[in-house]
């Protein structure tokens, strides 16, 4: 017998895992924000944290491999030396929702985290300084993802 | 002292001699080994058993040493005898059918739904370069970048290419009509693949306006 | 002298050039070294470890008794001398299939119940999980399968023949991809298991956590794929052919070092 | 219940490098299975980590997280003994909360 379960892993390509069209859940949280990752720009999604436009910066780095052989686990950095971030953000732009992740930082920590997201295809990736003062600071990276394996 | 290694030596030598004796012997490991093969697998899917069985192409090559040279010389003659011909003499199709194609490697595992060609992928770029934008391929085989351009091939119509196009269609056909234990799959004759298909890989590799040939 | 300067700006130049330009292999191994820290394998070591210990199945006990080769509950070096022979079951065993027999005799699981359920689901991801952990436990030892045997030589010749026996729809066998030297499928580097393939690679590596599809693949999982991709019939979970390949993989890295879990595309 | 956690936090100087490990399907709610059916995202959507009780980081985050996600930050002033706690919330609304003590 084959399980569901067996044939998802078999069958799924990574562009399968993101497919298009599709719609994000209505949160169990109420603080988390379902405007931002519903969000399909850089732009938008900054806007829905309630921030200005954003603007490119070198004090923002990105970090992340030239070549992903898996979009499904792309290793991202997002870090700044400027004092004063209230949020860093993750994103994807050609994934279906943009937004990865929002990172609230504290003066405890040092602004510069990393995650491993998915990626539908090969694209850019933005790490985005939301600063206390309102300005809202990016970083772009451009990320090639691979096809790997038997492809079946 | 050197006598007496001498004699240890004898004994294990004679020791390895008789074990030797009571093991079984290659042929007997073989068909042992053929029997065990079979009764670890089942049925799964439109994967059966039956898919044990081999053919002469397929049990020849099936060892570190090649075949000798007349069981390969028959393997060859009997996969060129296999080779269907495209009706109406219509080897090229589309280009574009046929980088997808080379990009798929799907088909007849048992996670797949059906034996049609329709449902299968050409597999190519796991084993060739073909495209040079396509970073991501494999090496098994040579590659095939400006396969038609290498081969002065600027009107795959015309009948001084005739030669080269139709070796190419056996090579998808039945890669064993020129190499008995080529690594490659039998496209045509396994019916992985069908005519159109075929038409459609042919034209990525000898199409003048194919990515492959720029 | 003017022509000189000229060929010291163009060599220049040149440089840069190679420089910017990063190989695709180049890119691959930046993006395999950023995964190694931070091995989801990881997660599934911690709950094989808890397994081990832990009292369950109809006669809750635990498997600190289990013999994996070096004695009752010694875990340690098992991982790098098996596949091997077992007196008690009088056959070549390899980790899971030991696993499972140790589940079934000290804990009175149903091996027969346990053999037949899909990976990565109930008791066999259990076994995963335990041989996730008891991989782990070898991690920086050398491979060395006993051979001394005869059904463990028998096991070798098995292996081998299983090793280059080609069938199915597309003529392949493991030697169709895994017979020389430096070859690829797609950007994956294909071993050549016929002999040694070197530290920390082929039978040296799994189980291994598979970022693909972020599952923990087990050797017998490894193998049982390999097959659906050659588009063979399925492998019996610890079936003869299976456990013969292992010890034919194994006898040949003999020496090598292993990484177990590793992590994989 | 959810596996739990492997968090490694190890201090150089007065700073401590944590490294945290989750077991999550993340699954994105776009995939379909055999049937043809969707299947229902299920990921974590809030991450809150503490040193010594006092919350020094929270995230959200989306679908597109990695299954079995992975997550790297550094810590101020942290040194070997203290404690580092992780806490997640997924959208079906689960959670799991695993300590570790910095070395």
């Amino acid at each position: 017998m084959q399980t569901r379960r067996e044939m998802l892993a078999r069958s799924a390509t990574v562009a399968g895992l993101l497919a298009a069209a599709g719609f994000l859940p209505t949160s169990a949280l109420a603080a988390w924000p379902q405007a931002a990752f519903d969000a399909k720009t850089l732009a938008d999604a900054v806007k829905a944290l309630g921030g200005s436009a954003p603007v490119e910066s070198k004090d923002v780095s990105i970090t992340g491999p030239d070549i992903a052989e898996n979009g499904a686990v792309v290793p991202l950095g997002c870090a700044t030396t400027l004092p004063g971030v209230k949020r860093l953000l993750l994103l994807v732009e050609k994934n279906p929702n943009v937004l990865a992740a929002v990172f609230n930082v504290t003066d405890a920590i040092e602004t510069n985290l990393s995650t491993r997201t998915k990626m539908g295809q090969s694209s850019n990736v933005f790490a985005v300084a939301m600063m206390g003062d309102g300005k809202v600071l990016y970083a772009a990276k451009e990320i090639k993802v691979t096809l790997g394996g038997c492809g079946g | 002292m050197k006598k007496l290694r001498l004699l240890a030596g004898g004994t294990l030598a004679a020791a390895l001699l008789a074990g030797c004796a009571t093991g079984p012997s290659p042929a007997e490991m073989d068909a042992k080994a053929n029997q065990l093969i079979k009764s670890s697998f089942r049925d799964q899917g439109i994967a059966k058993t039956d898919r044990l069985a081999q053919d002469l192409g397929q049990s020849a090559c099936s060892s570190d040493k090649a075949p000798d040279d007349a069981t390969a010389d028959k393997i060859m003659a009997e996969a060129l005898f296999t080779v269907k011909w495209p009706a109406g003499g219509q080897f090229i199709g589309d280009w574009r059918t046929g980088e997808r194609l080379a990009q798929d490697g799907r088909g007849m595992t048992w996670t797949d739904n059906s034996t049609d060609p329709k449902s299968n992928g050409g597999n190519c770029y796991n084993c060739h370069q073909i495209d040079k934008k396509e970073i991501s391929y494999g090496t098994i085989g040579p590659s095939l970048w400006n396969y038609g351009k290498n081969r002065g091939i600027t009107d795959p119509a015309a009948p001084a290419t005739a030669p080269i196009v139709q070796y190419t269609w056996v090579k998808l056909w039945n890669s064993k009509a020129y190499s008995a234990c080529s690594n490659m799959p039998r496209f045509g004759h396994k019916g992985l693949l069908d005519e159109q298909q075929l038409r459609d890989i042919m034209a990525l590799l000898l199409d003048p306006k194919s990515p492959v040939n720029q | 002298m003017r022509t000189r300067t000229l060929i010291g700006l163009a060599t220049l130049a040149l440089c840069t050039g190679a420089q910017a330009q990063k190989s695709t292999a180049d890119g691959i191994a930046e993006y395999r070294k950023m995964l190694e820290d931070g091995n989801p394998a990881e997660l599934f070591e911690a709950k094989g470890e808890a397994l081990w210990s832990q009292k369950r199945g109809p006669k809750n006990a635990s498997l600190e008794k289990c013999d994996l080769g070096q004695g009752p509950g010694v875990v340690k070096g098992a991982f790098v001398t098996l596949p091997r022979y077992f007196p008690d079951t009088q056959r070549v065993q390899d980790l899971e299939s030991r696993l499972v027999t140790c589940m079934a005799t000290l804990q009175g699981f149903d091996a027969a119940e346990i053999a037949k359920t899909p990976f990565g689901r109930g008791e066999m991801a259990n076994v995963t999980a335990l041989a996730t952990w008891i991989a782990a436990s070898s991690r920086g030892m050398r491979f060395n399968l006993p051979q001394g045997n005869a059904a463990e030589r028998e096991s070798y010749e098995v292996g081998k023949r299983a090793f280059f026996y080609r069938g199915g729809t597309h003529d392949f066998s493991c030697a169709s991809c895994h017979g020389e030297e430096g070859k690829r499928i797609r950007l994956q580097d294909l071993p050549n298991l016929t002999k040694n393939p070197g530290d920390g690679i082929g039978f040296a590596a799994w189980p291994a956590y598979r970022v693909s599809n972020g599952q923990m693949w087990s050797m017998q999982l490894r193998l049982n794929d390999c097959f659906r991709q050659q588009r063979f019939p399925y492998p019996g979970f610890g079936s003869e052919v299976t456990i013969a390949l292992a010890t034919y993989m194994g006898v040949n890295a003999k020496g090598a070092e292993s990484i177990a879990p590793a992590i994989k595309r | 219940m959810a596996d739990p956690m492997r968090i490694r936090a190890q201090a150089a100087g007065d700073k401590t490098t944590v490294r945290v490990l989750m077991s999550h399907e993340m699954e994105t709610g776009q995939r379909k299975d055999s049937a043809g059916k969707v299947i229902p995202a299920w990921f974590i959507q809030e991450v809150t980590a503490t040193h010594n009780g006092k919350t020094v980081l929270t995230a959200d985050w989306g679908p597109s997280i990695s299954k079995n996600p992975f997550l790297q930050f550094v810590v101020k002033g942290a040194k070997a003994g203290d404690k580092i706690a992780i806490t997640w919330v997924d959208n079906k609304g689960d959670k799991r909360t695993d300590e570790a003590t910095v070395s």
